[in-house]
């Protein structure tokens, strides 16, 4: 099992949301984050000096997934989180860490079977 | 039939049962159209003579008056929003908005003519009271007067000042069930207060009923709004019972703080603000040296005993709890200005701080007291405006001058008036929620609760997050 | 030329083009030196005459209404703001303030006189009009009355209450376009309707022009105020087309939620109350028992078809969506106070509810059918103010009383003329937003669009995040 | 003694302190209770001559602009609160709804007789100064007016509207000041600028003081309310020292952006509408027409000048940062208001449209002065009261026109007095805040302010999030 | 040494906290999260069209234990987080993830005794 | 690969980053969340009765990094976040995490060059 951790633009929650249940990954978690990356942030004036807004505004997913579903999870968020067809700095990135175990509250029922 | 379905029907049902057969619609739709001529005419004339001087300066004034007063709706809508959790914004949101909506198409059908049915002559009533003295006249829309034989002012900008106050009394009771109550009990309890409680208990005294006549004093309704508001929210607080998770089942006591302080201190600006038109709206008349005086002299008054609450609370709240407790500040303002509402035109400066300043201080022992005993009200509904208001019905009594003319017990007869008044708003409107409970259809399910009212009762959130509101491409 | 030198510039020439060679600055100047006189030698002035008392009464109301009416910009500011994303609030905000800023100015350089040129002695047109009855004049600066020889009111309260009225016209836009225009676009656009659009149609009515003639009714502007902003919005939300995301490729309507609706509901509480000037204001002479009557009359109707409007979009809402929709509530407040603008001096009380409750239903069919063409507009501002706009004009004509004298049809009259200048705001309209789609000014790029305005076009967060502004240590 | 009760405790000193021994409570009780029983004959008046009517309309459009300045209140703590860190907001409310509370009482018990102890009588002095025309009279409670022998308004009227000037100046200082001064000092600070500062070089002018028998002109307050509060702020700002991160070891300027910027907007339209209560107001008599005259033109320059303002920051604003800074145009705005408000009854349209730009442009260039002089001012108070304040004062010297019979050098005198006031206001202050850093009770340490002095000062968050205030079940 | 993830339902943060204090686990993060799971999301209407509000508001737990506390953690938050008897759709997931190390910045301690 | 996980006081972001920026990590994502730990809740009164804010306000920042910089990583961390010379309650945790793997939405880049 892994948990899978993608970090995405804001308005493309929709679309990755779409790819995802396309290969029927339809459980996950949305956090609100912001990022530093190569994407530079924009600058703004604030009462007269420049304030670097240099935290951009990205949203977080995270997926537990059994390890059949980890390539086909990556691919959706690839193809639902990229920009235009050669994609665009500030895309984000996919982190997959290890997990040892799953339980669903709910029954208790642990494991790949909880996922 | 469907759930969703009951409730428009039951407020349509609640709407026309109340304002019953005899609504004479015919004679005042002829007088509008008139009145719509003489509005045509109005452009020609030029001749003023004392009698009109005084009628436009009233009419002009109290219509002032009445915006303001209008514009508290905006004040209570935020003040409850801010001390409540995010996910009953819109449901509380909806409660204010639909409840002066309501109130004034009810005040209109039913509430005016029961409220003013005609001051009696001599200790004579005019016919047109149901019952002389306790219940007034079933009739429907606003007669309109003849600029031509001009009276003291007009009767629309009168409807406007009263409907105004009625909404007051109404939407108090928002904050005291706020969290748990269905919306579409709130809409039938919103009905009947304006349509029914409110002007029934509002004649006793300004419709010249039986506490008029006892010689009891509420310039501009401690009693009449804000008690009445703040013990039927009592009612609906204690029917309702506490929030989920409000008090522990080992009766630990764990508030829910609300969720954006700024909106209510923005409500309470706007409250302080519109309580100028409550207070020295309530003089009705302005022409004239006297009255121009005594309107603001009631602004002094008024002022005074409102920065006195603020100080008074803020003092107190710092002392018990070792912080000085912002909300206490604020529902310390209100408590001021409720106090002084009643007596406003009747007491001195020194008398208005001091009237004040223990509104302030019952604010804070409110609160503590509703907590000790469990009472679940989110805003402090009773502390404010029911505890508030009594004591302003009793403060007339120990500081304020005696009418002319007045015999026996002054202090008597306030503290009386000032019960029964109370009394009569508690236990109709208990009377009301223990039937609604009785039929199930007055508080949410935990499950709905727990979600918060905005999604269960309305299906939307008042915050969507940026990742849902950001937009897609596909 | 750099992109952001290109938005000042432009806005400058626009300014600089409208207002032309004879904006005859000198005359005015010296007026307002003597006016300043006139204002020292004030104090002494003690002898009141009837026309005197007139002036005072209706210039002191007049002004009193002009700031209620401006208070509604932060009504719709409000409004605008809780009903968008997050990411677009510092864009609304500075169109807010930008084009009630600019509208002031562009109207008392252009729009004043080119709206009231001198009405027509019988029948015959002041030579001050470019164009009889279609084009008023061309000249800037208020010219000042002397009030030693007092008219109806002061012209500079008159002034201030009619560019109240002008930004009111212009702000409506800003809803319909909102999340996807260029901030330059649109503070050219604002400088357009301020400038030359709202003072020309208002002309043909208010100013004595073709449409008076006609006998067309119109008391605050259903049609001349609202219709022609909501007209404008609508050509602008087509022009522009709908925002990322709003519509999938499949043809599904991804509604994108408003991010404080608190704020929204604020708003709304706000612009009702700011309608207390709008309307009653309309009357423009108060002094006289008959005058008071007509304003506070007024002010009746206005309050029952707010309040009608609420109520029936809440339950149609709850009807068809099965869940009582706040957003359908407010904006149905908004509908019924629209609806009434045009008539609220020559309905009955019933007939004012009628108006008020078909305006509220307009609201919601307004919205379906906008989205089943799939126009975006954000705020509802076309079938709020488009729509029930039109409604006014034609409840005029079923309702109102017809004006004295009149002949023929009057609803022929009002649905013609309603048509007329909601046409000519839809067009001209139109017409400017192709050419600064042409040109590429108009709309931002996909990438700005889905950042959000307040980053791409201001460079900055309306609402940054904790973390970022809690200050660090170095 | 425990840090909690200092505080409290502080304050009662202070306000004891400054009220003195003189307070003649007695005779102003009396006065009242007469009063009072004004209050209860007014209505038999019906006989209106030419002195009683003037009386009448003064007083009551008096009242309604106080009610208009006392809305400010709201718009300057919302543009505080929208300009600073989330972790800061209660603590800006907590101070601004008590430095209203506290000024109220103040002004009653102290500055509302140091300020106007009665002007001299060719150039005599009553002995009611304690320093004839450098310090008035030290008496307490509004002293009231009798309406039988009418003046030109009424005493309750007149305290209102002043009391809410009073009001403005002390609320200036808490946007300077802002996240990082202790409650308990803020509080001090208050009482003392109410009760001693602005009423003593207030009454310079207004008070018919030296300064006034200079010639010197500040119509409505330019100089006398917002210099006053501007350079009191900068007092406060410098000693202070900026907030934690603000700039960095190596001297880089950190900007810590404002938390909700709609709410900053939301404050400067309110202040806008307010705006027109403060300057026309300032007429002080409306009755005639040339009075209503003046009033409504002091409106039109009043509107003009906030346009202006706005217009010029904002493309300052651009044409320097490359961004369209919506913060800059709402301080343009006020930048606007407060330049005019000194000479809007004495300058011509043209004239206000200078002055106002003028003014915008001022803001921008005092915004990045301070951030250069590395003096933290989070609001930008300083340069859109102190600056634009003292601007003010020197415009009427440029464009106002000299009063009648005035000698010598208008600008000079202007210039003299704006610099005088500024230099009482700052110097003062700076003595204050000296003494309290001197005893440890000014700053809070830089633990509580890194905290948040929501948590520190006041142990609540403004926004408490939904996991916490979602309720428990237990 | 585990990372444990739990999502849970907002209103459950007070009786879970209580829970694991029982069980002498005090230190925890909590983050706002929304999700997706089997619980359909709530629709409503919104200026007319249905916007199907899925996402729903939750809580989401970190904490950092060591091997001996996880079985007791994740029981103290199932008996915590489950509604009633046998729960209800919506309760949530805890996820158990590898941690290779800890480290208390006060101090710098690291390992176990950090956590 | 390792995924560090660090709650600091928010007051200290900046100072993090910068020493982070020092040792060349760039990349990060933030969080806010709320923390228990040792360093005991402020309380306050609510409308009359003592509401114990025990939630503080952190930051948490989430690092995707290659082995070699997870000490230097740490070491930034602690540098920039501990408060004075010896640090105090609620400065924080880092916490470190295995990482299988991590993609570039972008380019679609996996493994360490990814980071
Ligand atoms: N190594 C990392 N650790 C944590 N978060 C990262 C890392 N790299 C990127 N991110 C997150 O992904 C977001 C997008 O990164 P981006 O600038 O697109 O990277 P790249 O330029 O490599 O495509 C960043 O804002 C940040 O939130
Ligand atoms: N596989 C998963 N990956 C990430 N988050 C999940 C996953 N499954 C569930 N969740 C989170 O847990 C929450 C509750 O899930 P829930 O619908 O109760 O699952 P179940 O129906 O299996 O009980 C979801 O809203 C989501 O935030
Ligand atoms: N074991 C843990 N699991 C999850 N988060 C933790 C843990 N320990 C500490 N934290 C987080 O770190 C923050 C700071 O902890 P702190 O009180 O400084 O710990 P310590 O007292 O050991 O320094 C806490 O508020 C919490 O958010």
């Amino acid at each position: 099992m892994k948990f899978v951790i993608a970090i995405i633009q804001p308005g493309k929650l929709e679309s990755v949301k779409a790819a995802l249940s396309k290969v029927e990954v339809v459980r996950l978690t949305v956090l609100e984050c912001q990022g530093f990356g190569r994407q530079k942030g924009k600058t703004g004036p604030h009462l007269g000096h420049d304030s670097s807004v240099n935290l951009l505004r990205k949203v977080q997913l995270q997926i537990a997934v059994n390890e059949e579903f980890v390539q086909p999870t990556i691919d959706a968020i690839i193809a639902g989180g990229r920009s235009g067809e050669e994609g665009r700095i500030g895309d984000g990135k996919i982190f997959v860490l290890p997990m040892d175990d799953c339980i669903r509250i709910r029954t208790g029922e642990t494991g790949s079977e909880a996922i | 039939m469907v759930q969703w379905l009951r409730a428009p029907m039951l407020t349509c049902l609640v709407l026309a049962g109340i304002v019953g057969v005899n609504m004479m619609m015919a004679s005042p739709t002829f007088a509008q159209d008139d009145a719509a001529a003489v509005v045509e005419a109005a452009v020609e004339t030029v001749e003023y003579n004392d009698a009109d001087y005084q009628y436009t300066i009233n009419t002009l004034i109290m219509f002032i008056c009445a915006v303001l007063v209008l514009f508290m709706q905006a004040g209570f809508a935020m003040v409850e929003v801010g001390l409540n959790s995010a996910k009953n914004t819109i449901n509380i949101l909806a409660k204010n908005v639909m409840d002066l909506a309501i109130g004034v198409i009810l005040y209109l059908l039913v509430g005016f003519a029961l409220m003013y049915p005609g001051a009696p002559e001599d200790g004579v009533y005019p016919d047109s009271w149901v019952m002389p003295g306790y219940v007034g006249a079933f009739s429907s829309f606003v007669t309109l007067d003849d600029p031509a034989e001009p009276g003291s002012y007009s009767s629309p900008a009168d409807f406007l000042f009263q409907v105004a106050f009625a909404a007051t009394a109404a939407t108090i009771v928002s904050g005291s069930v706020a969290g748990r109550m269905k919306f579409s009990a709130y809409l039938i309890y919103s009905a009947l207060l304006t349509g029914l409680i409110y002007p029934i208990s509002g004649s006793w005294k300004w419709g010249g009923g039986f506490l008029n006549e006892w010689g009891f004093q509420d310039f501009a309704g401690s009693v009449l709004v804000h008690t009445v508001g703040g013990f039927a929210g009592l009612a609906g607080a204690i029917v309702l019972g506490p929030r989920i998770g409000r008090y522990t089942s080992d009766g630990r006591s764990v508030p829910i703080p609300g969720h954006n302080i700024a909106f209510a201190a923005l409500g309470v600006f706007i409250l302080w603000v519109g309580w100028y038109g409550f207070n020295p709206g309530s003089q009705l008349t302005y022409a004239g040296g006297a009255n121009a005086f005594a309107t603001t002299y009631i602004g002094l008054t008024t002022t005074l005993a409102a920065a006195a609450g603020a100080v008074s609370a803020l003092v107190l709240a710092w002392v018990l709890f070792s912080k000085p407790d912002l909300t206490m500040a604020l529902n310390g303002v209100l408590g001021g200005l409720v106090a002084i509402t009643a007596n406003c035109d009747r007491v001195s400066q020194v008398e208005s701080l001091i009237i004040g300043a223990i509104g302030g201080a019952l604010v804070v022992a409110g609160v503590i007291l509703l907590d000790k005993l469990k009472i679940d009200d989110p805003v402090g509904a009773w502390p404010v405006h029911g505890l508030c208001g009594v004591w302003g019905g009793v403060a007339t009594g120990i500081f304020g001058d005696v009418p002319d003319g007045f015999e026996g017990s002054f202090l008597g007869v306030q503290c009386l008036s000032t019960l029964i008044v109370a009394a009569w708003a508690f236990f109709t409107m208990l009377a009301l929620f223990l039937g609604l409970k009785a039929v199930g259809m007055l508080r949410v399910s935990p499950e709905e609760e727990q979600a918060g009212l905005d999604i269960s009762e309305h299906g939307m959130h008042a915050y969507p997050s940026d990742a849902v509101s950001a937009g897609a491409i596909h």
